[in-house]
């Protein structure tokens, strides 16, 4: 996963890049993968699914000093979005959202999604994240995005 | 012509009332396809439907490990056993049996610690162990714990002030 | 998703109606969605998932005040519970519990669940949570039920 | 799911056992299961999950006292794992991996995985976790492990 950041859709978090052909990763039966984009080949019921692994050190949330207030939360969110020819604008196809407070000097967690989905020749899926900077992409059993006919 | 009636293993030959009617409309029969059977007791999962009208499924006896509660039943499977959680130092108060669920709980002389609040019916617990003091009478809440060490401390603070001054005062008063 | 808590099954948590039609979501090849229960057409194997997001303000357990004694936490559960014809009592499918006990000024998390099982023509699907008051059931992406014929 | 923790694999977390008879556990198709693993039968696509639920008492990364350092967390880990004929050593498919620092007296969360895989006839899968005593054994709807072919 090699992230650039494109902000380019209305309030949008970033998108990420994939790896879709080492190691693990793999396309197959004319499902194709562009710039961050599965590509739907032909129309049907599909099983969309993804894990994010967030990693990050303590917030100021979890500062806890005595006489402290109730800090608000950091979260992390996680978005599998669909792009279609069909209408302008794209839509949020599951989302994995969780707040984040933690004392400890340093956390990381995962947040998985799947769900299955009736969607169209064309149509192209993407990850979002809320923050690149907290996903952990150093492995691929760790963070991972993918799809399937049913 | 001899008719040998083999009592199998699992295949129970249930008494049913005298002059009960088999309309397949009350819940002690089951119509399947053209025949009305005759559901499976507690402790035996179904096998077999009834191969004539009016007959007994095939019942079979629940696996150990598993169980089944309720009477006149259908059910392919029967249902695991659960475990209970040794490492929060619970014991099997009842074992599992054919017709019923492990029940789970502490052992005499510890103490069931629900560990969520609220607590529910089927929540986690762990056992702890009453400890001394506690063994014989009530085990004392974790918060009047707290008050008894303020209370203790309460008390033999000053007594020991007291003490202490009494004898540095008799000191001088002797030289 | 519209929650209306009916507790008419034996020690067993409120049951959430879900909205069948509208949006993303979708009934098709004769599986039937009616009164909380998604009802099986056919005999089979069948994938069977669900996500529900909670939300809550902090919770007496994350407060935090000098010399406390450790809290028990409060907790969250969703449990994908079938019930059948041929036995009169439901049972458990798929169960998500969670401690919370957060120390920030409100939280929010998801549980999934998702998993193969051998299911009878009549047999019926229902999610059941521990509080539905926690449910976040503003979004469809975030909380969502769902299962298919393998 | 009984565990009987067998470090034979290099640096490897302990392997579960698990049921795979009794009630709503089950092989069909000529999958089949072996001491602690899934054997695949039949080359193709798998869909394969898991979830495992862990619970533990307070750890010591929880201790909030006045002018603490920030400390380090404990940590769970799920691991599906694939061992095959084709290459010595066995390969990570799917990590779910978490932070705990908790300041409740007792915790307990799930971790689910999901993903399809191209697998070959008689790859074995395995689960690994990190701490088998942390593993909660006791209802086979909090804990399971499953695959089927797409």
């Amino acid at each position: 996963v090699r992230q650039t950041p494109t902000q380019h859709l209305k309030n949008q978090f970033p998108a990420l890049h994939w790896e879709h052909e080492l190691g693990l990763a793999f396309t197959k039966n004319r499902m194709n993968y562009t710039n961050k984009f599965l590509v739907i080949p032909e129309s049907g019921d599909y099983f969309v699914y993804s894990q994010i692994t967030f990693r990050g050190t303590t917030s100021e949330c979890g500062n806890i000093s005595p006489g402290r207030q109730q800090n608000k939360p950091d979260s992390i969110i996680v978005v599998i979005t669909k792009v279609t020819d069909s209408y302008p604008e794209p839509s949020q196809l599951l989302t994995g959202t969780k707040s984040v407070c933690e004392i400890s000097s340093n956390w990381f967690q995962p947040l998985y999604l799947g769900a299955m989905f009736s969607l169209q020749e064309g149509d192209k899926l993407m990850v979002n994240v809320s923050d690149i900077s907290l996903v952990d992409y150093t492995k691929e059993d760790k963070t991972f995005f993918g799809a399937f006919l049913l | 012509s001899q008719v040998l009636l083999l009592l199998l293993p699992g295949v129970r030959v249930q008494g049913s009332t005298p002059g009960s009617r088999c309309d397949c409309t009350s819940d002690i029969q089951r119509r399947y396809g053209p025949f009305c059977c005759r559901g499976c007791p507690m402790g035996h999962y179904l096998k077999a439907r009834c191969t004539e009208h009016c007959g007994d499924s095939t019942c079979l006896p629940c696996p150990r490990g598993t169980f089944l509660a309720r009477e006149n039943h259908y059910n392919a499977h029967c249902t695991r056993c659960q475990a209970c959680d040794e490492e929060a130092f619970q014991v099997a108060l009842e074992n599992c049996s054919a017709v019923a669920d492990t029940r789970c709980g502490c052992a005499p002389g510890w103490l069931v610690d629900c560990s969520v609040k609220p607590c529910m019916a089927n929540s986690p617990f762990r056992c702890l162990q009453w400890l001394g003091l506690a063994t014989t009478q009530h085990p004392l809440a974790p918060l009047s714990v707290f008050w008894v060490q303020v209370l203790v401390a309460g008390l033999l603070v000053p007594f020991l002030l007291g003490v202490t001054f009494v004898y540095l005062y008799w000191r001088c008063q002797s030289h």
